[in-house]
């Protein structure tokens, strides 16, 4: 050799090619016979490891008593609270002379889902809910109106409770 | 004497001498027993030499407070610059009292007398004598025996032929326990719902008409003429040891006891000598549990309280309780004490005038808790709740009706806890069906 | 004031009262503010809430504070211990039978309840296991429902309708915990000063039917202002939300009309809320209007009122300011001058409680300020004489369909400063558009000659502007000017330079209760301290 | 509560009426007048006379009492709802009232009131008996606590009355 070229040894041991790919393969397999984390989304909404927090604030919900007509008796307490001004009510009268929303709407887009509303809300009649899937094909379908709160049917949140600060 | 009983050895006969003597009722009978006597001396006096005699013979107000009454005839105004009147105190409504009844009953003339009298001392142009609508028989008697009045020149423009006016109108209540509360006696009088006042202005100042007025009661105005018959000295001397309290003093006994009815004593007479000699003492193998002895507003005395007191205003003080109008309730052993308790607060809760929020709303709440103990359903806070509740009742109002309902209540709790427990443990049966 | 004084110490504070003075009003002296419900300052007061006990140094028991008078070196503690824990005591019995309904209740926000019991009461409730008193709710009268169920039988309203107004239709019916307010059959709460016992009623039980369910009190905001319904000049507040006209309620002055107005002036506010208003000025381009700018139309008046000559004529409302007659009577002064206020006649209706209270028959607020700045309320007259006038200026009249059509037949050029213009007037040489009482800063004087300030309570709709700005600009001349007055205040003191009375007056002078002012001319009969009994 | 509040079991209110002050009843109303120093305060024994010649207080009575006295219906009948001796329902011909209050309760008062529902056929308290002949109500305290227990028949007051006395008294009212 006219230049010296070092020749440097390298351990077998290390440089083995098959020895790497089988480790790698290992883990593969290892990985195979390992409990699943990835959730089927769409198909699944929830496993018994995950699922969103009772807490979660999502979009709102309104309850309705045994005849069926919303909780609502119009305080006004949910507009005057709400930091993001986004509660659209009118109140009315009905035959019997009991107050109730004659107009009553979210607008989603706007809300900041704060909570206040269902913290302030005396009669437990507008909660937010634990829901998340908010698509919808035009925007104006995000201003619930009263028939809409009350048809959702997803759960309801369980607010932080000052009185237990470390609970769900 | 204990009508409708005779006379007993121990008492002293004054005011009932005539009880169940038809006789007296009528103007002639009543001049030949002596009546009206002391009107015509009265007539005869000035109006302070009146006021002085009653103020010396330590005449105290028999209604229930026990103000001096001749201080009280003092307070009118002397000029009789606008009209003055005199009320006489005939609403006799407290439970366990029937002594004005009697008076009025038997004695009408005593009493007109005794209107008749005060009406001239304290200037007063008319007295209006407010009789409770419940008193029918009393009610005719008195009409009756004013219109003879009248008729026999006693009262009218020129009484008993002095050239001097005295009159007296009888005025009917309608059901309605506060009216003998003197604001609102005066209301009602006025055609007004019976809410008493806010004092001041004290009657004596501004009462009824929104004049000077002076509101006595019965028993009071039927003792003032035997003052001036017999003097004030004489009266004085009635009394057996306590100089604050003098004269003779009707006590109407009821409830568990052999002889029930009006007994006249001198102020200061032990109150065992009462129950037991003169009204004979318990039913037969009973003993006497409770003894509430000043009408049903005061508290509630237990057996050996009552025994040791002795019966004058002062006395009864000093055994924890009140004389009142002096009609005694006595309460044997068989007694539910609980379901008393309640009975009373009822009364009040019914008679409450819906003025001042603590009795409006108190008395009825009271009642309640009670019934709720006594329907087995109580609690160990019930007894926290009711007496905050009578302290909130005691007195913070216009009048003293809630302080009435609270004293039992709260004299109850004290003295009879032990039943008041043995409803909440459920070791007793209830004594109400829950509603 | 003459009266004797007396020196006491209310929670350490020490203040001195007339002799007389009950020592809730000594404690309002001394910034301490005693919860109370029966009392009122108009009205006599009966000691039942007992709510005002306060605890009175060397007296045995608590003392209403409602009806004890002060008494020298008297040492008064409001918030003692047993003076808090008998208000706590109150508060718990009253609420023993109240529905927890606020959330539907009108008086929410404004209730005295709602304030003590969150200021002092007890937290919980002991009463629990019962059953509340219920009642249904009651029609007492044309614009008043009774809930009875929410009622604490203060009965100020009992005592109003008996003592103030003289016409006891109200009662306390039953006893004890069965009492009610009560009506007869046969009689309404129909008085024209009926609705005052909404006002007073502490909690949400006397309702008004025109308010119901309309606004929550925390939404509205209140204006200071002056009623423009008669010329009594009664001090209101216009409740506003979002720029619409609520309600209108009084406003305390014991000077004019201590706490109370009529029927008649709280619902005479709808017209504040018309929608179809002139939001532009309209000069006339040959035969129609057209929308212009202020300049132009400002430009236009001047020309206007330059070109002609004779005679002038001003017709304007009765509910016109101070300022705007004052300034519009200015821009005329060269010509031979008729002026005119319309005053609308009705019922009057005395408040027989209070001296001097009535809803009068002439309903101008702002009669007594025109006649001083020269005008007249012989408004025919002034209609005949417009009719051959040169020039004639309509200040927001309301005009029947015979003058409309008069005016827009006149010779004369007819400039209208409205609010509204109606089909007749459609052709007239200049439209202007003011703004009404409700959307500006401005003064009426009553008809004892007190001038008393009003302020805006809602948004000016468009380019409308106060009827002193128009004149105000006119005067000044064309361009900007700085002789222009820019605030009400300012057109007031224009006044002064030509109306003597109003020399040396400002609004700051004025305050907010009023002041009489010095017309030469004997004051009005009757016109006493106006107390009320 | 021991009340006239319940409502009779009684028809409707009669028709139309002659006024109560014409005649005798009128002059009385007006001695009455001389008696006191306001018209107001002869309410309560105008009111007794309406009574009497009525049997109870209808709206209509309430508003000729305010109108002979000078005063609105609504205050009569402020006055009126106060005071329990006054009826603002029909009762029956004869009007027992019977005392529960503590003095009478503990002597057997209760007893007294069953006693009297039973032979009169009232089903309840302030109810009015089928035949029309009478209605029972408790009420508080008559006043004579020592005979108990003492009951009201109308204006006849009767000392005394045990369960066993009721049906002998009841036979004096047809």
């Amino acid at each position: 050799m006219a230049i010296g070229v070092k020749v440097m040894r390298r351990p077998e041991r290390e440089v083995s090619y098959v020895r790497a790919t089988l480790k790698g393969m290992a883990l593969t397999f290892k990985h195979m016979f390992e409990p699943k984390v990835t959730m089927q989304y769409p198909e699944q909404k929830s496993t018994t490891e995950w699922s969103i927090s009772q807490r979660w604030r999502g979009t709102h919900r309104m309850l309705t008593d045994e005849q069926g007509r919303s909780k609502c008796v119009a305080c006004g307490l949910c507009p005057q609270i709400c930091p993001a001004n986004c509660i659209k009510l009118v109140p009315g009268e009905d035959e019997q002379g009991n107050r109730y929303p004659l107009i009553y709407e979210i607008d989603e887009f706007r809300c900041v889902f704060c909570g206040y509303c269902q913290e302030v809300c005396p009669e437990e009649a507008i909660h937010v809910g634990v829901h998340f899937e908010n698509a919808e094909y035009t925007r104006g379908r995000f201003v619930y109106d009263l028939e809409r709160l009350q048809s959702q049917t997803h759960a309801v949140s369980t607010l932080w409770d000052p009185s237990d600060p470390q609970g769900e | 004497m204990g009508f409708p009983h005779p006379s007993h050895s121990k008492e002293t006969v004054v005011l009932s001498r005539y009880f169940g003597d038809a006789g007296a009722r009528t103007y002639d009978g009543w001049v030949e027993r002596g009546g009206y006597e002391a009107l015509k001396r009265a007539l005869a006096m000035t109006r302070d030499a009146i006021v002085e005699e009653v103020k010396a013979s330590g005449l105290r107000g028999r209604g229930g407070a026990g103000f001096p009454t001749g201080l009280k005839w003092s307070f009118m105004p002397k000029d009789v610059v606008k009209p003055h009147y005199l009320v006489c105190n005939a609403d006799e409504s407290e439970p366990g009292t029937f002594k004005d009844r009697e008076i009025m009953r038997w004695t009408p003339h005593a009493l007109i007398e005794g209107c008749a009298i005060a009406a001239y001392a304290i200037g007063a142009e008319r007295c209006y004598l407010y009789i409770r609508g419940e008193f029918t028989e009393p009610w005719k008697v008195m009409s009756a025996a004013v219109e003879q009045a009248y008729a026999m020149g006693a009262l009218g423009a020129d009484a008993l032929g002095s050239g001097k006016r005295v009159d007296i109108v009888l005025h009917r209540g309608a059901g309605a326990y506060i009216c003998g509360e003197e604001t609102a006696m005066m209301n009602s009088i006025e055609g007004k719902r019976g809410n008493p006042r806010i004092k001041p202005p004290f009657p004596a100042v501004a009462g009824l008409f929104g004049m000077p007025t002076t509101i006595n009661n019965v028993e009071t105005l039927s003792a003032v003429p035997h003052i001036l018959n017999r003097g004030a000295a004489w009266y004085k001397a009635l009394c057996l040891g306590n100089p604050k309290s003098t004269g003779t003093k009707l006590i109407s006994i009821c409830g568990h006891i052999q002889r029930p009815g009006n007994y006249e004593v001198t102020m200061g007479t032990p109150v065992k000598e009462i129950l037991y000699d003169m009204a004979g003492g318990p039913k037969p193998g009973r003993t006497f549990k409770a003894i509430i002895p000043g009408g049903s507003s005061v508290p509630i005395m237990t057996r050996e309280e009552a025994e040791a007191a002795l019966f004058d205003y002062e006395g009864i003080v000093e055994q924890g309780s009140m004389l009142g109008s002096a009609g005694m309730i006595v309460m044997d052993d068989t007694t539910d004490m609980v379901y008393q308790i309640w009975r009373l607060a009822r009364f009040y809760a019914h008679e409450s005038c819906a003025q001042c929020t603590q009795c409006r709303e108190g008395t009825a709440w009271t009642t309640r808790i009670l019934e709720r103990i006594l329907t087995g359903r109580g609690k160990q806070d019930d007894f926290q709740l009711l007496l905050d509740l009578c302290d909130n009742m005691t007195g913070k109002t216009i009048c003293v009706l809630s302080d009435s309902c609270a004293a039992p209540v709260v004299s109850g709790i004290q003295k009879f806890r032990s039943e008041f427990e043995a409803y909440i443990a459920g070791a007793r049966e209830p004594a109400m069906a829950v509603v | 004031m003459a009266d004797e004084l007396v020196n006491v110490t209310i929670d350490g504070m020490p203040v001195s009262v007339p002799k007389g003075t009950p020592i809730i009003e000594a404690a309002k002296q001394a910034g301490v503010l005693v919860p109370h419900y029966c009392y009122h300052p108009s009205l006599p007061s009966p000691a039942v809430c007992r709510m005002c006990l306060v605890e009175v140094e060397k007296a045995p028991k608590l003392m209403p504070a409602c009806v004890t008078s002060v008494v020298e070196g008297q040492v008064v503690h409001v918030n003692s211990a047993s003076a808090k824990k008998a208000r706590e005591g109150v508060l718990e019995l009253l609420l023993i039978n109240h529905p927890l309904d606020c959330p539907i209740c009108d008086q929410a926000g404004e209730c005295e309840l709602q304030d003590y019991v969150f200021q002092e009461g007890r937290a919980g409730t002991r009463y629990a296991e019962y059953a509340k008193r219920y009642s249904p709710v009651e029609d007492f009268g044309p614009d008043i429902l009774y809930v009875p169920n929410r009622c604490i039988l203060c009965t100020r309203c009992v005592r109003f309708m008996e003592d103030v107004a003289d016409a006891p239709v109200l009662n306390v019916s039953e006893r004890g915990d069965r009492a009610y307010i009560g009506i007869s059959e046969e009689q309404k709460l129909d008085h024209a000063w009926s609705g005052n016992v909404v006002d007073l009623c502490p909690v949400g039980s006397l309702l008004s039917k025109d308010f119901l369910h309309k606004a929550r009190a925390w939404d509205l905001d209140k204006t200071a202002s002056v009623c423009p319904g008669c010329t009594q000049g009664c001090n209101v507040s216009i409740d506003t939300r979002d720029d619409v006209v609520i309600r209108i309620r009084p406003r305390p002055n014991l000077e004019v009309n201590r706490h109370f107005m009529c029927d008649y002036g709280r619902a005479n506010y709808r017209w504040m809320n018309r929608g179809d208003r002139i939001e532009a000025p309209l000069v006339r381009d040959g035969a129609r209007h057209t929308a212009t700018d202020w300049d132009t139309a400002l430009a236009r008046f001047e020309q206007v009122l330059r070109g002609a000559s004779g005679s002038a004529v001003i017709l304007a409302t009765g509910r016109a300011s101070t300022e705007s007659l004052g300034l519009v009577r200015r821009l005329v002064d060269r010509f031979e001058v008729a002026a005119a206020v319309q005053v609308p006649l009705g019922e009057e209706a005395p408040l027989s409680g209070v001296p001097n209270l009535a809803l009068r028959r002439e309903r101008a607020p702002n009669l007594a300020g025109a006649e001083l700045l020269g005008y007249t309320p012989q408004w025919a007259a002034a209609m005949r004489q417009a009719l051959s006038a040169a020039v004639v200026i309509v200040l927001d009249a309301d005009l029947d369909q015979a003058d409309e059509a008069a005016l827009a037949a006149a010779p004369g050029m007819v400039v209208l400063l409205g609010t509204v213009i109606a089909d007749a007037l459609r052709n007239v040489e200049l439209v202007l558009p003011v703004t009404t009482m409700a959307e500006e800063n401005g003064t009426y004087v009553n008809r004892d000659h007190r001038i008393q300030r009003y302020q805006q309570a809602k948004s000016q709709p468009g380019m409308a502007r106060p009827a002193w700005w128009i004149a105000g600009e006119v005067l000044a001349g064309p361009g900007p000017s700085a002789d222009a007055p820019s605030t009400a205040a300012e057109a007031f003191e224009l006044l002064g330079e030509r109306w003597p009375v109003f020399a040396g007056l400002g609004h700051g002078d004025i305050g907010y209760t009023g002041r009489v002012l010095r017309t030469g001319s004997a004051p009005v009969p009757g016109r006493a301290e106006g107390a009320a009994r | 509560m021991t009340s006239h509040q319940a409502h009779g079991s009684h028809g409707a209110t009669p028709a139309a009426q002659d006024p109560v002050f014409v005649g005798e009843t009128r002059t009385k109303l007006e001695e009455l007048f001389a008696r006191y120093p306001t018209k107001q305060a002869c309410l309560l024994p105008a009111l007794w006379m309406v009574q009497e010649v009525r049997g109870w207080i209808s709206e209509t009575d309430i508003g000729e009492v305010a109108e002979a006295l000078d005063l609105t219906p609504a205050y009569v009948k402020g006055v009126v709802t106060f005071y329990t001796m006054y009826h603002t329902h029909p009762v029956g011909r004869h009007f027992i009232q019977v005392c529960t209050t503590s003095p009478c309760n503990i002597c057997g008062a209760e007893d007294v009131v069953k006693a009297l529902l039973a032979a009169t056929g009232c089903v309840e308290l302030g109810a009015t008996s089928p035949d029309d002949r009478f209605t029972v109500i408790e009420v508080e305290c008559l006043g004579a606590c020592g005979f108990p227990t003492p009951i009201m028949v109308d204006d006849d007051f009767i000392e005394d009355v045990t369960p066993d006395k009721v049906a002998g008294i009841l036979q004096r009212f047809p």
